[in-house]
């Protein structure tokens, strides 16, 4: 059973949407998903009858509140097959995520020259925090490199990964489209040792995740990457790992007891759950899981593989050599997402261009300026689709492109 | 909405406002403290495990009526009887507080809870299981303490 | 002009559930405020017609959201009187806030033997991060006591505070209700050359605020409290004292440059914003902001003395020295917020005795357990009103507390 | 919605198409580099002062059409002038772009910003008005590296 687009996209307000009266043309859910409408109403709903604080009050409608919220905690563990709902914790986004088990696994764990094994093909919420610890601690950083058609290099992945200490890597390129082979790469780490911590930001939402088939140790995504709200991330970890890592954010709801000389951490998952929580956001985040389950993980893969294949077709025969792809040619091993190059015209002016046909892609560096170097570009324009978007959007991409060329 | 008939049985009410073995015990007998994070709840039991038997038990601290008197049917429960009982027990009344972590092993269904069945109602009210399980948990950190 | 509480109470949707066919009670705005329709609609609203994401796309939806997520953050600046928007940050909560001040600035600036002045009146998140500090540099904690009659006890302030690098203070009691003398705690601080930051949660929501008059260096408080949407926290800092930080989380949109051998940090406020922001929730906050700047902050804070002088009276009156009420006894040194114990029930059973009238308060240690055990008890019950909360209500929780008595 | 005419204007186009003063500068002329950390675009501005006058200019580095032609026309408007007329100019666009922070000293009206005034058009574009200031505030980090 494929997915039924058309009624699929009736779900999803935005998509009628109409702007100097032509159809919106949503191409950058890589960067952020749209909601569909039990999604919103989910949020509505909860905020106008039956808002209401967590874990901290004994009357009914906070009860009924810390239930639905642990409620999702439920849906978010099975959705990754997780074994343990305790080991799902609640952050703001998956940047906080993995700041979160970076840092705090890091500082816990990491000394001077320990090694670091990232991929060329990181974004920066997975870079960053590791130079925040090269500066701090000292820790080296090696890098992945990559291959000629844009997938990891693993030809010398043993001599990479010898000594190190953790390797930590995105699942899939939010650039390039690239699906990394996530169970090799874990083996791999834990065959030398070392951690194994996935920026899942871009596989969850579009294909079925299993960490425990993974194998890996620490996890992180977002919630508003997969028709879920704004303001909520997600960290799995290992039960017996996240117990062993210091807590991050010090505050309300991750205490055991305060006292005046010191404090002691509440059990998992509160103990990194400081302060209180986007109570209605992770409401709806169950409800987003609900509906994607609804629909099928593996149907929403499918759909995108077949969208891929279509896309990588057409652009290639409508636009030849006047358009370079930045991602795999394979449609098996890359999500539908899009980098390209466009007849020499500016990304940033390209975007503009397309907006004029409410064709909306982002223009830019993609949070991913070492890939960016390597690719050669300050930026590319990138179109990603989802599972609402259809082979009817893609040509209206390609019919925007065309225009391009008469201004430039 | 469960009401609170539910959750004030006659006999809780009973073993809060007459609280058995309350009190501490001086060591050669172990303790250990337990702490309800939400509500400030604080617990300390008290145990003497002599030849594989608790001997005696004594809880301490303060708390509301529910893990109060929860604590005290508990120790009624367990006082005299062989650490795997004990286990046995508490296996049993987290089960029935729907709390019970190992779910593989098989709850001994010939034991039976007698008084501290009145706390079902406590299940009702979800909040309140943590106030109904803090003694029973700080129970099994006293007995860990005693193997030690 | 006083505030029209009738009108008002038909803004929040909650306030006319009926639960078990009885009016609903809310007297736990302290934890977290209800939210008034118009909020829930822009929330809503925006997902449902103008989702995209900010700061990294150049079509016109995102450039929308952009603007009108940016826009709040000028509303925000101006409601607390901040002189340059770009110093409001937005985080996830109060709790993050806090941390990012304190772990930020204190893991720059904080050496061994270093003290930092807290109140014996903080909340956990003015109190955990510190010892976390504690822990990590080896600084030294020193606390203001409270009078008798629950005010801080500032007879020795000076030298409590000789020496000091940190004077951190709440602006209001989360417990007490306490309203302490902001400005003058920002001026001895600075006397000594302290930094003086400020937990702002409990009185930004309740009465107007002005960081320039008040001296403050760093203050943080919550969306959530304040008729806003979960997930949003704001830090409001001097913009010297910003720029000088370093970074607290690491990722997309806080950077100027990543390369694999480092990173450079973008200006402020996307330096402390790294990753995806709540970007539909701070959109709504600004409804907020609007919402509570129509009705007048100063007639907020005249209608909860109003209601103070009446709550206090009437408990009194009716139960005498059946009722402990431990906070200051003069509404004008207090917002309304009331702990008090009961003819000796416990909180948590009062609390679940009171949800039988649909009357809902907060038994526990309000996260403040430092604080109760200064006050001798593990738990208080905690009644706390908000701008739509009536003298009627403060009945409905007297004659709920009647009827406590026959139980235990 | 604004219309792409009023962005990308003929003289625009020209700038971008065949930019001015494009190049680099021999020390002992100073440099600044700047980056649009939105979209990855990148300037250099090399500045040769003498005697307070900027005797020549010169940009490198890639960007989009507005980034470039606005450092185009940036380098042909201030070649030539002194330090104080160059900030003026500066102050002066800025203020059109309406990101000029410093908002109590009075702009300058006798000034004439000719050609860029097409840019004008870029400030209902707010997201690209950060592409057409890159060149100018890379150009006062510049002017400080000269100074110092
Ligand atoms: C691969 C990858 N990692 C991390 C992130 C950061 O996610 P967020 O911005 O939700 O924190 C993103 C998305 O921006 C991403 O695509
Ligand atoms: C005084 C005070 N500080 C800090 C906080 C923490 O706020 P949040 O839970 O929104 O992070 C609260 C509220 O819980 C508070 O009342």
């Amino acid at each position: 059973m494929s997915l039924d687009v058309t009624t699929i996209r009736k779900d999803f307000p935005v998509l009628s949407e109409r702007i100097n009266d032509k159809p919106l043309v949503y191409l950058d859910s890589a960067n952020t998903s749209q909601k569909p409408r039990v999604v919103i109403d989910a949020l509505a709903e909860f905020m106008a009858t039956q808002n209401a604080p967590i874990n901290r009050s004994a009357y009914h409608l906070a009860a009924q509140a810390t239930e639905r919220f642990e409620s999702t905690r439920s849906k978010i563990a099975a959705f990754i097959n997780a074994p343990r709902a305790h080991e799902i914790i609640f952050t703001k986004n998956a940047t906080e995520s993995l700041n979160l088990a970076i840092l705090s696994w890091g500082r816990a764990n990491l000394n001077s020259g320990d090694v670091v094994v990232l991929t060329h093909m990181e974004h920066h919420a997975n870079i960053v925090p590791w130079h925040m610890l090269v500066a701090e601690r000292g820790i080296v950083l090696r890098w992945i490199p990559l291959t000629s058609d844009f997938q990891l290099d693993l030809t010398d992945l043993d001599s990479i990964l010898s000594g190190a200490k953790v390797l930590s890597f995105t699942s899939m390129s939010n650039v390039l489209g690239t699906i990394n082979p996530v169970e090799r790469l874990c083996a791999a780490a834990h065959k030398v040792g070392a951690l194994a911590i996935v920026d899942a930001c871009q596989s969850v939402p579009h294909q079925p995740t299993d960490v425990q088939a993974w194998g890996a140790d620490l996890i992180a995504f977002s919630s508003h990457k997969m028709c879920g709200p704004s303001g909520v991330g997600i960290l799995w970890g290992r039960e017996d790992l996240l117990n062993a890592m210091p807590p991050f954010l010090g505050g309300g709801n991750m205490i055991a007891d305060v006292r005046v000389d010191g404090f002691t951490t509440a059990p998992l998952p509160n103990k990194f759950e400081a302060g209180t929580p986007a109570i209605a956001e992770v409401i709806a985040l169950g409800t987003a899981v609900d509906y994607l389950t609804g629909l099928g993980m593996h149907e929403v893969r499918r759909h995108e593989i077949e969208l891929s294949s279509y896309v990588l077709g057409m652009l290639k025969g409508r636009f030849g050599d006047d358009i370079t792809i930045h991602g795999p040619s394979n449609p098996e091993v890359r999500g539908a997402t899009f980098s390209f190059a466009f007849r020499g015209i500016h990304p940033h002016d390209l975007s503009q261009v397309l907006d004029q046909h409410n064709v909306c892609v982002r223009a830019g560096h993609h949070c991913a300026k070492p890939l960016m170097r390597l690719i050669g570009a300050n930026a590319t324009a990138r179109a990603s689709f989802y599972l609402y978007n259809t082979t009817e959007e893609a040509d209206a991409l390609a019919d925007a492109l065309e225009s391009a060329s008469d201004i430039f | 909405m469960a009401g609170l008939e539910d959750l004030y049985r006659e006999i809780i009410l009973d073993h809060y406002r007459t609280p058995r073995n309350r009190g501490e015990l001086e060591p050669p007998a172990v303790s250990a403290e337990g702490h309800n994070p939400l509500c400030g709840d604080e617990i300390r039991i008290f145990l003497d495990v002599r030849d594989g038997i608790v001997t005696d038990v004594k809880f301490s601290g303060s708390g509301c009526s529910i893990s109060q008197s929860s604590a005290s049917m508990m120790t009624s429960a367990v006082k005299g009887k062989d650490v795997a009982q004990v286990r046995a027990i508490v296996r049993k009344f987290k089960n029935m507080m729907t709390v019970e972590e190992d779910t593989e092993t098989p709850i001994d269904e010939s034991l039976t809870l007698g008084d501290l069945e009145a706390l079902q109602g406590v299940v009702k009210f979800p909040v309140r299981i943590k106030c109904a399980t803090l003694g029973w948990n700080t129970l099994l950190d006293a007995l860990d303490a005693a193997k030690a």
